[in-house]
């Protein structure tokens, strides 16, 4: 489904040059789970932005779904295909856009024509309720805009759907019901996700394999029995391992 | 339960349950923390004291505004007939008045709808595209930036003839480039953002997202700058009048009032006085119903949660 | 803040209108005052007896040939020029001949006499301690000497011009900003839009000048000369309007001065216009014009009406002022001419005063049913509009170039050629596309008049046949009124026909 | 204007050769800007219906001598030919001469425009002394009758015309009580006493030792430079406050309150430092604009301005003089503008 | 022995629809000890740290029975008396060191100058003791960072540089605002541990905030819950994982764990009686 080889991406040019991934290789099978891990500024987002076409600059091969992807521009139904999840639920959000507008704009977007009754469905999708089909992002708390965020990022019926670190700006209480409702549309939809955080108990809970970065390069690839069983085989995913599970 | 207190819930909502309900409950709470800025309120009554005064101007007006009267002229504060005296042709100075609000919300309206438009188009773009037109646009708005103000309006109103149109387009054409700046600086983060990248992963092209997505969140910015601009632009109205180059006579635009005024300011000063504390009550009202907005719409300062 | 020295006269006055000190070039105002203290003439006028006319000045005296066409010219003895060099019938010669030749714009004010750059080696010759000039007919002997009392008539040195000559420009450059005269001050200092500051000759052959120096301040507004007279801080004010004469008058130390000048307001209208060409319509509007009620109000004291081209002093000046507002005879006229209620644009210059008459004029015209809709603007603009024959009404004002009768005839009466090619844009009639009605020959032979009275009579006939006929309605003429700190004696602003000259003043 | 809002422009750029690569971007940046707008001062210059020609030849010219002027200015020439010889000149540093007063323009605006500086100066100066603290205190007290006050003190400034507060000022402090010099620069005893080496006086006479000058200079400046003064102090304090209030919320003003610190070391030492950067860009726009010469005010006050001058010059199509008055004014405008931008790197640890 | 005692501490916002109380009725006290308090977001623990220092700002009222330090009522002294208790007596590491630090001063200054505003001491004295205390919280390059600005530097050191700029005059208290949920895991364990030394070493007291459960449990000596502004639930941090209140089983069962995989996550139920519950107090 993502099949990812030899991947660079990397920021300026010249002296201001930030390579922020190097020969990334790793390749997602339909209706997997895949995580991305590392510390902070490994370069996880990029990778997705890459893929998004939000990245500037990258090189390697890109292929989703069959389709191998060039530059920044993507087409139609590359956008039906595959769709991202955002980190930070308070950014993703317009803030002068009810949800109702959100979805409406996104469903339009899509082409659909029976766009009321889509918002709702997907309100009731991601457990919203239509209580909600009229509120602004203010009136909204975390859980809920990530949730506006997920029923945004499903309304053109994607196949692969980017998450980058969709729980780690909420509340332990919430994270669990996002986690909870990302399983269970990941379940109905049959939908492939490939997930970036940096908390390894939730990638452990959702994925079943994942790759460890450092620095911008891939440096393990392993599934989640070896997770579980902490048997890291690089001294990096290792320290991880054991910095997680020391609490 | 009282009416009143069913409607105020109805608008406090946090649950609305319609796009209208959604919408108003939005300005309602709006309104109701400008309600809460005694000083806006000021601001706000003036001004729609103003609309009204123009709307009913000949209702209110004691006289006819361009009755000339020679023998009668500069009469004082108070006189007989004339509460505000009568001006160097004998006109009666609060029927000008009253009939002058009517030109001045006319140039006020027309550069706000003109000066903003055109800065917030530029700086979007250049903000948005980026690249070689954010280049070339900003070199042009930092041209009209260092350019002598006044030079370019004259210029402007000497090329196509005095008259307020003319000198409207001229006020403009010097107040957009810091719009433009100011939506350029504002685009260039909300372009970053992550509410972009999203609605660009829908497929949005540059033109929806400049449009629906960036235009809204400038223009609260916008709306708080042009309101404080509001004073600078009636006076910059006056000065062109000052010069001569404003309102043709007889028309009894405040500023034009002023400059014909101040040739007597030494001895008979509240014909001048007169218009000038009319602009200056206007325009203070603008500057006081801004800081109000400002309270509202600026997210930085925590109006809008 | 304690008065003025002694010694020394300030005025404020607006001298932004100042572009060169050059005689053969100045046609302004603040220039022409300026250079009138500078430069002596053949020719000029006794401030302290303006109505005795021109007088020897540089020429002590003056023969006319039979034929009328030469004029000799004996030069006074014993004059200096400011850098001490003599005044010679050779610089007289230089400096008219230099006129000729430069072309500057007041040039026609000699050129008119048949001079050209061409001819000047033979129509202007010095001899010896005469100059001769010849003109190319015979004209009236005042009309040639009142020319010369012009500025253009101003004698420089040769010997410093000539020391200062850049690329032949006859010293044009250098002149612009200095001064070669033998007058009794010469310029210490102009600084644009600021002031000038003038110092006196102690050699001035009629003895040196009270006031050593003069300072000419350039102060924009009446109420802030008003303020800095009242403080002492100046002599003189010389524009302030009527409100603050009247403020003023009441002050201490202060008083007022009135010079009638030569400069005249007045309402034209163009004749391209299909209804402004009417007679009656012509006619109509002048007395559509509240004369008494602008005077008495906001041209108080600074206008007097006079409805004639030639202003009171002028040779053949008449006082017939036969208008008065009187709206149902305009009415009545238009109505004969069967003429409905129609729209016209006026032009008119970003100046107080002219924009009130515009607004009083729209008041009695609208009383007859004419829509006059007003176009301000800055000088320029509107003029260079009127010059292109592109208004219907023009309000403006007109001063003599010089103090003969025909400087004003010969714009306001005189259109030899009225087609749009003749592109006559110096003569008021053509500017308003006006044949001038047959005065134009009568114009023509007033000039060669030599006997005075008739000459006067002539003016006379023209002045009554242009009030009835012409598309121009004269409104005013203007007073000058100057406030002056009460010690300062013998003023004079040149009335109509000269400018201001300061030699003669004490304090 | 706010420039605040630039500070996403001016992200720190590359770390290779930092200097000389933003030498060099300025550099073409000012370059192009100046080339518009002498391109824009130009075609101003030709499409006004303004005649040059009938500046110089004056109302009366006949048509020869119209013509011949018409000829000597080049007017007869493509637009672009007389562009190109007009550039040349300016690179030269020659702005030919005023058509109106004969002088070369240069030379003009040598005279008239150390005066509008030494006025702006002085205007901003006190802008700055009275504006920045008034915004402080009304941010610091937001909501209190001081706020409040300064509110209406800084609204005034904006709202007046500026006319009639100088002609009023004029009245009362010169006309009445006399307290200040009257219009113009110096009195007359004072005329061409110190040699001009700056064209400031105040200046020049401090440096002559001419105290007596001096004295009267000031009395002469005091008041029309208090009235821009009073302009800029209505738009500093305004923008002080608003920039103020926000730092005054950021999270470490109250880490510096946790270390114990006193209220005005919090809001000087702290937050003030934060909001200089904004400060000056503000405080430079403002000067700028008092730098761009304020014609009324040089008119009420006959003070010989560059801001009166090419008002003058316009209306009466000297336009030599114009465009060499808004070069200069251009040129200043984008001196301050780079300036502003050095002092952001100075103050601004982040800009590097 | 009781260095910090709060008596039914009352936070209150005016806001359009009425009044908003943050924190309502907390009580509790502090020893010697190292106190977790947590909680999900919104539910008071910032407001509770700040207005034991009086930091909340008008219109924002901070109301209690009292608040004491080692016997004096802290809000019966003037602002004066209380500017000698913020920093010398109690101190408080901010939520995000990002915007806790000055941006356009140094490291060093800002570090200095806690240290001179209690202490009558030169400048270099305080260098010699800043320089100290950035070691003792394991910076190694202690003299560059003291010359470099905040933002040159990444979210660990940046709250070790908070931590040291806190701890400088030597306070008897210490509240920590979730010092490490912005940093990684890695960097986490050294913060913890920095901290963890210094109150062994010079017997603070020290508030922890966090809305880590975990966390809270494994590092401190007892735990406050907090939900909607009140204390739920007092326990001892070892017996955290046998707590009785739901609200903190749901928070404890929310979380995700490798070692006990499982399909679905337990979602919190949130019970509105929780809320209007008094809090529970800690009077020792
Ligand atoms: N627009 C950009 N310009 C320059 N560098 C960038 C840009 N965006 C990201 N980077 C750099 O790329 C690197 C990888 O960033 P990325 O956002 O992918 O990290 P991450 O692993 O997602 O970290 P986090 O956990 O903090 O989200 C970082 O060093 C970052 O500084
Ligand atoms: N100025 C204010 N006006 C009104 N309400 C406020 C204000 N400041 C904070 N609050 C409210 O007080 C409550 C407690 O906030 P507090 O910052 O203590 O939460 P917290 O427990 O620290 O959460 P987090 O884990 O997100 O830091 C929140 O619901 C917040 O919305
Ligand atoms: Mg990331
Ligand atoms: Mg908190």
């Amino acid at each position: 489904m993502i099949d990812i080889q030899n991947l660079d991406v990397w920021f300026g040019d010249g002296h201001d040059r930030v390579d922020a991934v190097r020969r990334a290789t790793f390749a997602v099978n339909a209706g997997e789970s895949f995580g991305l891990v590392g510390e902070s500024g490994s370069g996880k987002s990029t990778i997705l932005r890459a893929i998004t076409g939000l990245a500037p600059t990258w090189s390697g091969r890109i292929e989703i779904d069959g389709q191998i992807l060039h530059g920044k521009s993507r087409d139609r139904t590359f956008y039906k295909n595959v769709q991202m999840v955002f980190q930070d639920p308070y950014a993703s959000l317009h803030p002068r856009h009810s949800v109702d507008q959100v979805l409406g704009e996104t469903l339009s977007l899509h082409g659909f024509r029976d766009i009321d009754t889509r918002v709702v469905k997907l309100l009731d999708d991601v457990g919203l309720g239509t209580r909600f089909r009229f509120r602004y992002p203010h009136q909204l708390s975390g859980g809920q805009r990530q949730r506006v965020a997920i029923a945004r990022a499903l309304a053109g019926e994607p196949d692969i759907l980017l998450l980058d670190e969709p729980t780690s700006a909420l509340d332990v209480s919430v994270q669990a019901e996002i986690l909870n409702l990302l399983c269970d549309i990941r379940d109905q939809r049959k939908l492939t996700y490939l997930m970036v955080s940096h908390d390894l108990p939730v990638v452990g809970h959702m994925c079943t394999r994942l790759a460890v970065m450092k620095d911008g390069e891939i440096v393990e690839v392993m599934d989640v029995a070896q997770l579980r069983q902490m048997k890291a085989s690089h001294p990096y995913s290792q320290s991880l391992l054991d910095a997680s599970v020391a609490q | 339960m009282s009416d009143a207190t069913t409607w105020r819930a109805w608008l406090l909502t946090d649950a609305p349950t319609s796009r209208r309900h959604a919408r108003l409950a939005s300005f309602y709470k709006g309104w109701l923390s400008l309600r809460g800025n005694t000083m806006a309120m000021v601001g706000l009554g003036i001004l729609v004291g103003l609309l009204l005064m123009a709307l009913f101007a000949p209702y209110l007006a004691p006289h006819d505004w361009k009755a000339q009267d020679l023998g009668n002229r500069l009469q004082p504060l108070g006189s007989p007939g004339h509460v505000l005296g009568t001006d160097s042709l004998g006109r009666d100075i609060l029927s000008r008045l009253i009939y002058g609000s009517r030109i001045t919300l006319y140039i006020v309206t027309l550069v706000a709808l003109i000066a903003p438009v055109a800065g917030l188009l530029v700086g979007t773009i250049a903000g948005y595209v980026g690249g070689w037109a954010d280049v070339v646009l900003m070199r042009i708005t930092d041209i009209f930036l260092a350019f002598p103000r006044l030079v370019l309006a004259l210029a402007f109103v000497a090329a196509l003839g005095a008259g307020i149109e003319n000198a409207v387009l001229a006020i403009s054409l010097t107040a957009w480039p810091p719009y433009a700046r100011m939506a350029r600086a504002e685009t260039l983060t909300i372009r970053a953002s992550d509410y972009i990248s999203a609605i660009r992963l829908q497929g949005a092209g540059p033109i929806r997202i400049i449009t629906r997505h960036i235009w809204p969140l400038c223009i609260s910015s916008l709306i708080v700058r042009v309101t404080l601009d509001m004073a600078g632009i009636i006076l910059a109205a006056a000065g062109l009048g000052f010069l001569g180059l404003g309102a043709q006579p007889p028309s009894p635009e405040w500023g034009a009032m002023i400059s014909e005024g101040r040739r007597f300011i030494l001895d008979h000063w509240w014909v001048a006085t007169v218009p000038g504390l009319a602009i200056f009550t206007v325009s203070l009202a603008f500057n006081l119903l801004g800081d109000g907005l400002r309270d509202v719409l600026d997210p930085k300062d925590g109006g809008i949660e | 803040f304690a008065e003025t020295p002694a010694n020394m006269l300030v005025i404020a006055n607006r001298i932004d209108d100042i572009t060169t000190l050059d005689p053969a070039q100045s046609f302004e105002f603040a220039g022409s005052d300026v250079i009138r203290n500078v430069y002596g003439k053949l020719v000029n006028f006794d401030p302290l007896n303006l109505d005795a006319g021109y007088q020897p000045d540089l020429a002590e005296s003056w023969t006319v040939s039979e034929d009328g066409k030469s004029i000799t010219f004996t030069m006074r003895e014993g004059v200096k020029f400011h850098s001490g060099n003599p005044v010679t019938a050779q610089d007289a010669e230089f400096s008219l001949r230099r006129a000729v030749i430069l072309n500057k714009t007041p040039s026609f004010i000699l050129t008119q006499f048949g001079f050209t750059a061409e001819n000047v080696a033979d129509t202007i010759k010095a001899d010896g301690n005469t100059l001769t000039i010849t003109t190319d007919k015979r004209y009236a002997t005042s009309f040639v000497l009142n020319c010369l009392t012009a500025t253009i008539g101003g004698i420089v040195d040769m010997k410093t011009v000539m020391e200062h000559d850049a690329d032949g420009d006859l010293g044009n450059a250098w002149l612009a900003t200095n001064t070669a005269g033998s007058g009794a001050y010469s310029v210490q200092s102009w600084k644009p839009n600021e002031s000038v500051t003038l110092v006196s000759n102690p050699d001035f052959y009629l003895g040196a000048p009270a006031m050593e120096r003069v300072i000419v301040r350039h102060v924009q507004e009446s109420a802030t000369q008003r303020l800095m007279l009242e403080r002492n801080d100046i002599d003189v004010a010389r524009n302030l309007n009527p409100e603050d004469i009247a403020g003023v008058q009441t002050a201490e130390g202060v008083k007022i001065e009135e010079e009638l000048k030569g400069r005249l307001m007045y309402v034209s209208l163009n004749q391209k216009h299909p209804e402004l060409s009417k007679p009656e319509v012509r006619q109509a509007i002048k007395y559509l014009v509240d004369y008494a009620g602008m005077r008495d109000s906001f041209l108080k004291g600074q206008y007097t009406i006079h409805q004639n081209f030639l202003p009171a002093t002028y040779l053949g000046a008449s006082d017939e002022n036969p208008f008065s507002l009187n709206i149902e005879k305009a009415k009545e006229l238009l109505a004969s001419a069967n003429v409905g209620p129609f729209e016209i644009e006026a032009g008119v210059r970003e100046a107080q005063d002219r924009i009130e008459i515009a607004q009083s004029l729209q008041n009695t015209f609208a009383q007859a049913g004419i829509t006059l809709n007003i176009s301000v603007g800055t000088a320029k603009a509107i003029l260079a509009r009127y010059r292109a024959r592109d208004l219907d009404v023009y309000i403006g004002a007109w001063g003599p170039d010089y103090p003969d009768p025909h400087t004003n005839a010969g714009t306001f009466a005189y259109n030899p050629d009225n087609s749009d090619e003749a592109g006559a844009t110096g003569l008021l009639a053509w500017r308003n596309a006006w044949d001038a009605g047959g005065l134009t020959e009568k114009v023509d032979a007033a000039v060669i008049e030599n006997d005075r009275d008739v000459r006067a009579k002539m003016y006379l006939d023209i002045q009554a046949e242009f009030r009835e006929i012409s598309p121009f309605a004269i409104l005013f003429q203007q007073i000058e009124q100057s406030a002056l700190r009460d010690n300062v004696t013998n003023f004079s602003t040149g009335q109509a026909i000269t400018s201001a000259s300061y030699w003669q003043i004490t304090k | 204007m706010a420039l605040s809002e630039n500070q996403t422009e001016r992200r720190p750029r590359a770390p290779l050769a930092p200097w000389l690569k933003s030498i060099l971007v300025t550099l073409s940046s000012i370059a192009v800007t100046m080339l518009g707008l002498l391109l824009i001062t130009f075609i101003i210059g030709r499409v006004m219906p303004i005649d040059p020609v009938l500046s110089i030849a004056g109302e009366r010219a006949s048509k020869e001598v119209y013509e011949q002027v018409y000829y000597e200015l080049g007017l007869d020439k493509p637009v672009i030919v007389q562009f190109f010889y007009y550039l040349s000149d300016v690179v030269r540093g020659d702005f030919g001469m005023s058509l109106l007063n004969a002088r070369p323009v240069s030379e003009d605006i040598r005279r008239v425009f150390p005066a509008t500086l030494e006025l702006a100066t002085l205007g901003v100066i006190m802008g700055i002394v009275l504006g920045v603290p008034l915004g402080v205190v009304a941010a610091v007290r937001r909501g209190s009758w001081i706020d409040q006050l300064a509110r209406v003190v800084a609204l005034v400034g904006y709202s007046m015309p500026i006319f009639w507060l100088g002609l009023m000022g004029l009245l009362v402090f010169y006309g009445i009580l006399g307290w200040v010099g009257g219009p113009g620069r110096l009195g007359i005893f004072f005329e061409d006493i110190v040699p001009t080496r700056t064209g400031m006086i105040l200046l020049d006479s401090a440096l002559a030792g001419e105290w007596a000058v001096f004295r009267d200079a000031f009395s002469h400046i005091v008041l029309p430079a208090s009235l821009l003064g009073y302009y800029s102090l209505a738009y500093i304090s305004r923008m002080t406050r608003s920039f103020m209030l926000e730092q005054m919320s950021a999270e470490y003003v109250t880490t510096a309150r946790v270390k114990g610190m006193s209220e005005r070391a919090v809001i000087w030492g702290h937050a003030f430092r934060n909001i200089r950067v904004q400060l000056i860009t503000v405080i430079a726009l403002s000067y700028a604009n008092l730098l761009e010469g304020s014609v009324l005010t040089e008119i009420i006050f006959s003070w010989p301005g560059i801001g009166s001058y090419i008002t003058t010059a316009l209306l009466s199509a000297d336009m030599n003089a114009v465009l060499g008055g808004t070069v200069v004014v251009g040129l200043i405008f984008i001196c301050l503008n780079i300036f502003s931008d050095l002092l952001y790197r100075v103050f601004d640890p982040r800009a590097k | 022995m009781t260095l910090l005692d709060v008596q039914n501490l009352w936070v209150k916002f005016p806001t359009r629809q009425g009044i908003f109380d943050a924190v309502r009725g907390v009580s509790f006290t502090l020893g010697k000890e190292r106190l977790g308090i947590v909680g999900e977001s919104g539910s008071g623990k910032s407001m509770t740290g700040r207005a034991i220092l009086r930091l909340i700002r008008p219109p924002g009222i901070v109301e209690a029975d009292y608040i004491r330090l080692e016997g004096t009522n802290l809000l019966d002294l003037t602002e004066k008396q209380m500017r000698a208790v913020r920093g010398q007596r109690i101190s408080m590491v901010m939520q995000d060191p990002k915007f806790s630090l000055n941006p356009v001063m140094r490291i060093g200054d800002q570090i200095m100058e806690a240290y001179l505003l209690h202490n009558r001491a030169g400048r270099a004295d305080a260098r010699k003791k800043s320089l100290e205390m950035l070691e003792a919280v394991s910076i190694r390059d202690a003299e560059r960072v003291m010359r470099a600005y905040p933002h040159e530097m990444s979210g660990g050191m940046g709250q070790r540089i908070m931590i040291a700029m806190m701890l400088i005059p030597d306070p008897k208290i210490l509240i920590a605002d979730e010092p490490t949920s912005a940093l990684d895991v890695s960097v986490q364990r050294q913060v913890l541990d920095i901290m963890d030394a210094l109150v062994k070493e010079r017997g603070m007291g020290l508030i922890f905030i966090s809305h880590d459960l975990n966390l809270v449990a494994e590092f401190c000596d007892r735990v406050l819950i907090m939900y909607a502004g009140r204390i739920v639930e007092v326990c001892d941090a070892d017996r955290l994982h046998d707590a009785k209140h739901p609200y903190t089983r749901g928070l404890l069962n929310s979380l995700p764990r490798l070692d006990h995989p499982r399909d679905r996550l337990e979602v919190l139920q949130r019970d509105p009686a929780w809320s209007d519950a008094p809090s529970v107090g800690t009077q020792e």
